[in-house]
């Protein structure tokens, strides 16, 4: 779950780590009411779920109060980086003398949380890392041993802190490693960690939740559930109500695959002989019959779907509950598209049986099966 | 070092009396699994297609020899159990369970590193040693006894390319799941030390997928002389998008990192052979062992 | 600090451990509408800091409403173990059909929490050490590894639960120790825990928190804070405001030391020369005079107090300032009391001419000075 | 194994800028003591009776040489300070500071011992080798160079003792303040075996206070033969009463546990003679050693 700065800040300030004051809103009658409120200038941040936003123009500076509502105004409902902006962040604009980047990441080589800094801040990470890595600061953290007040001191004093803004800065940096623990955190970063008169300020925030772990933040989901979709495209957001393992391409095949590694590798299969990929579809291990037809008739009601390769490994899946899944989509939605189904494994003989009744053909080889579709569509 | 199995190994299955545990208890035994002890919380005294129950680990303990477990506990018990077999010393330990916070496994991972205990997955279909012992939920029937070995990071794909492994004769000594989580007990390089030491293993297949680099860390250690057999490789996800989760939780590319041209070129640069389809897997193999 | 029965179930209802339905109340009517509320039998628990409460009539059933007031009206105000009863906890009589244990305690020797339970429930726990000591199961926590779920499963299958009651008993012995650890307890305690036909039910419930994590705990000291004075004397609730190190004895001389074991060696001394102490009272390290004239003026306010023995041993402590200490008591009291006065170390000179001068003679000796102290008695 | 002080052992002062590390850093540089730096985050740069104050251990490490530590932090921070000398691998960590919450003591203590680390105290007046090196807070006046060794429970009552066997002309070897908290981590036996070993050392002077075993425990461990040096023992409290806790936190009779009666007759069981005043101390050492 990828929260949106506005949100991620919440957190943050839940934590005690300073932020700017400002507020969230979809209103730009509002957005100059908080600049109102603010008294000086503002910046107004467009709150989508990707990067680079500040490059696409959806962070603006205004002078006036008069001026963030035009600004807003412009940004809400308009689209940054091809996402629509629903709503935006009116803070106060900070006098930043010096911009740090703290982080803190899963590593999966070390299989543990690394604790990150620089004072290169503003800019991305992986930048500063091709650029000047001998400035980022690095700790690998046991998960057992944990991360302690004097390593934080040890690692900001490295990226220029000293004085108070070193008790401040480690203050920051523990209490964004307790946030990356006690959250469940995947990623949750400041950038940048403003320098300015007031003292150090987390400027931006970024902070994206394990999904594993959204059992145990259920106030999380409670508070922020609905921006979780932001970043899905229509048919995804549909196929999550279904429960489906669902991932949209451009292409024109409807794959469905029953476990990750398989079918993906259909996906790529069908792509080295030419063909586009409509879509991700992993049943997943041991998927009944009507699970099944579900995912079929999902990809039967999807327009740009103009074949559909089904691929089958039957472990602790069973052909022939698969077969019926095929048949019964087939039935009630009464749509019928190209169909090539490679199935073999767990009750192959039953699942081909009752495939070869209703007229569909099935193969052993994936490969043979991922030719076919495409010259189905004629490539 | 890595501890995988073989036909004495004697096996606990932890979450015994849930619904996969008993189904895949069945197979176990069926493939000839020592299996000899099962434990579920508060079910002791109950027993599991002949297997007896226990309320925990350390009372099976106190009646069986027992060396190594399977959980197939839910993932917000799993690691509770993984912490009950770290603590009777059971090595290894094969974590089932898909699902598990990114956390709990660095930590049970951590705590079973500084035991010296080898964990298998999380989300991970097991490990099987060809015609001995199978401790996971592969479908038996795809794997014949052989010389080659396979480490991977998904399910069906390794049945995919065993059963072609198979169908062309070579055959499987010992195959393993590292498991698609972000975080995983086992990685390429363990298994990898593994199988150079292993005399029943000619060559090893290893399938990888998008995200992360461990793949690439294997390629550089393969490059470094650390394995020194046969090596094929097969990675999925060449069309897969970033930021987008393909299935697995660790399938995910994140920036320009974790890509499949990432992995190819490291692998192909550690002189290693990718294989463009599954099938091409067994093909390169045969001529590489001929 | 010892929280009170009714304070202790309060935190470990906020932990999920199920205790019986009931109030807590200074008032007999209300214990009425209680047991009202209740429907059915009750219990009426004196709400003391002390132990033993039951054999000494602090715990008192009632078959009816009517029979909890008449039981509350007779506890509150009276005194059960010499305390004043100010409240008392109306609860459901629970139908009990095993008492259990369940502790964690702190164990000084291997410097960790020890987690406690037995199948002997409802008598103290030294109790039991002493006359089965094989029928408690006792684990040492390694404070950096923690006390897991397995563990609590095997101990309380070794006090006899099975099945359902397995499950619920280890989670309550978890939350327990959760509530230890987190709450800085030095005990908790539950004795009985009840096997009921409604399952496990604390019974009663002990939680000493460490004086010294106080800091940490404001919300508990904000809740509870004014019982944490039920077991002080009025004349330790009066030093406690003063700040000072203070516990009240039957004796009629006043003591004053400079470190805990030193004033205990001063009081040992008394005795052993046949004189009985009035109190204990440590200066602590490096008191300043006006400390020292408070500690003073408090002893010869004490009408019990016939002679008061001061017994320095400069180090941090300066003789100088506790003689200006000891001559401003005397003198802004106008109180004068036999003083005996024992000084050497840091200062010693001047704080020896200070006394001089004052006409307090000065001895070396602490024993020379026990003696003269007990000999101005006439003893 | 326990490990002490003395005149070649380097030491950095934790919370050295307090009031307190002011005080103390003068009277220790005046005593001998090799105090080489200081450290308070915040104040790096600046220095305390020309002593060199830094941010961090880790930088003071970079520029000194340095064993051991001593802690003037307040009780809230005094855990992390611990934990910063622990990484530094600094040994002994000897720590003044009063009131830290048990929990913290008990977890920072166990990973000392797992690092073999000796912690002296919490509020403990620290180690003092006489003549060579003082590692903390107590009057240097009352010690005079001899051969007798103390392990205590209480500050003042050691000085009162000390002054007493430097007056009849014995004097002291090293003297050690366990600290007079509930959980310290050096106790009895530990320093015990130290001085067993220490051929400075001809006897040893235990003084303890109601409250807890360790007087029990340490009983036990000389009548087992652990130690074998002639010991005298005075306890503090015969006349406290339970329940009352008596200025030290650990001093305090629990039901009826941790009585002086108890200790009393566990040490004279043990052969260990128990002196009934303070001043008996050293007359029954005298004895001893004639």
């Amino acid at each position: 779950m990828r929260l949106l700065e506005w949100e991620a800040k919440e957190i943050f300030r839940d934590y005690g780590i300073p932020i700017p004051n400002g507020r969230i809103t979809s209103d730009p009658m509002e957005a100059r009411e908080i600049a109102e409120e603010i008294g000086g200038p503002v910046v107004v941040k467009a709150q989508i779920p990707v990067g680079g936003r500040g490059k696409a123009g959806g962070v603006r500076f205004a002078e006036t109060a008069e001026e963030a509502y035009e600004v807003a105004k412009t940004l809400i409902g308009g689209e940054v980086r091809g996402v629509k902006v629903e709503r935006v962040l009116v803070e106060e604009k900070m006098d930043i003398q010096r911009e740090l980047y703290l982080g803190v990441v899963i590593d999966r080589g070390s299989r543990s949380y690394t604790v990150l800094a620089t004072s290169e801040g503003g800019m991305e990470i992986e930048e500063v890392a091709a650029r000047t890595p001998e400035k980022i600061i690095r700790m690998t953290i046991d998960p057992v041993e944990g991360f302690r007040v004097h390593h934080a001191r040890w690692m900001v004093k490295q990226i220029g802190l000293i004085g108070r803004d070193l008790l401040r800065g480690s203050d920051i940096l523990l209490r964004l490693y307790r946030i990356a623990v006690e959250m469940d955190a995947e990623l949750t970063e400041i950038n940048p960690l403003a320098l300015t008169s007031r003292g150090l300020i987390a400027v931006d925030a970024r902070l994206n939740i394990d999904d594993n772990a959204l059992f145990r933040h259920q106030t999380l989901l409670e508070r922020f559930g609905e921006s979780e979709l932001l970043d899905l495209t229509e048919r995804e957001r549909e196929a999550r109500k279904l429960g489906l393992t669902y991932v949209e391409l451009d292409g024109d095949i409807g794959i469905i695959g029953n476990g990750a590694g398989l079918t993906m590798a259909t996906l790529d299969t069908v792509q080295l002989y030419g063909g586009k990929p409509a879509n991700f579809l992993d049943l997943g291990g041991g998927a009944p019959a009507d699970r099944v037809e579900m995912a079929v008739s999902f990809l039967l009601a999807d327009p740009r779907v103009r074949a559909i390769f089904i691929n089958i490994l039957g472990g602790i899946t069973r052909c022939d509950e698969v077969a019926r899944g095929i048949i019964a989509a087939r039935e009630k939605t009464g749509v019928e598209k190209p169909m090539v189904v490679r199935m073999i494994g767990t009750q192959e003989e039953e699942g081909r049986r009752l495939l070869e009744e209703a007229g569909i053909h099935c193969l052993d080889s994936m490969e043979e099966a991922a030719e076919r579709v495409v010259s189905l569509l004629g490539r | 070092m890595v501890r995988f199995v073989d036909a004495e190994t004697r096996v606990v299955v932890q979450g015994i009396t849930g619904k996969q545990g008993r189904f895949h208890t069945k197979l176990m035994l069926e493939y000839g699994t020592k299996i000899v002890a099962g434990v579920t919380p508060g079910k002791g005294g109950d027993s599991v297609e002949g297997v007896p129950v226990y309320d925990t680990v350390a009372e099976a303990l106190d009646r069986h020899r027992i060396d190594a477990s399977i959980i197939f506990v839910p993932a917000p018990y799993a690691p509770d159990a993984v912490y009950e077999a770290l603590d009777a010393g059971l090595d290894p330990i094969v974590v089932i369970t898909e699902g598990i916070p990114i956390r709990d496994t660095m930590e049970f991972v951590a705590r079973a590193r500084k035991s010296d205990i080898t964990i298998i997955g999380p989300n991970t279909p097991g490990v099987i040693k060809v015609g001995e012992c199978k401790l996971g939920i592969m479908p038996a029937r795809v794997f014949t006894r052989g010389k080659v070995g396979i480490i991977s990071r998904s399910g069906t794909l390794t049945y995919e390319i065993a059963d072609h492994i198979s169908r062309i004769g070579l055959g499987e000594s010992t195959c393993v799941g590292l498991g698609g989580d972000p975080i995983t007990g086992l990685d390429f390089i363990d298994a990898l030390r593994w199988f150079e030491e292993d005399p029943q293993t000619d060559a090893v297949v290893l399938i990888g997928e998008i995200g992360g680099d461990a793949e690439e860390r294997a390629a550089e250690f393969i490059a470094e002389g650390g394995f020194t057999k046969p090596a094929v490789a097969y990675i999925a996800g060449r069309t897969a998008i970033p930021g987008k989760r393909m299935g697995h939780a660790g399938a995910i590319i994140q920036g320009e990192r974790g890509t499949a041209r990432s992995k190819i070129e490291a692998l192909e640069s550690a002189e290693v052979p990718v294989a463009e389809k599954p099938s091409d897997v067994a093909r390169i193999l045969k001529g590489l062992l001929s």
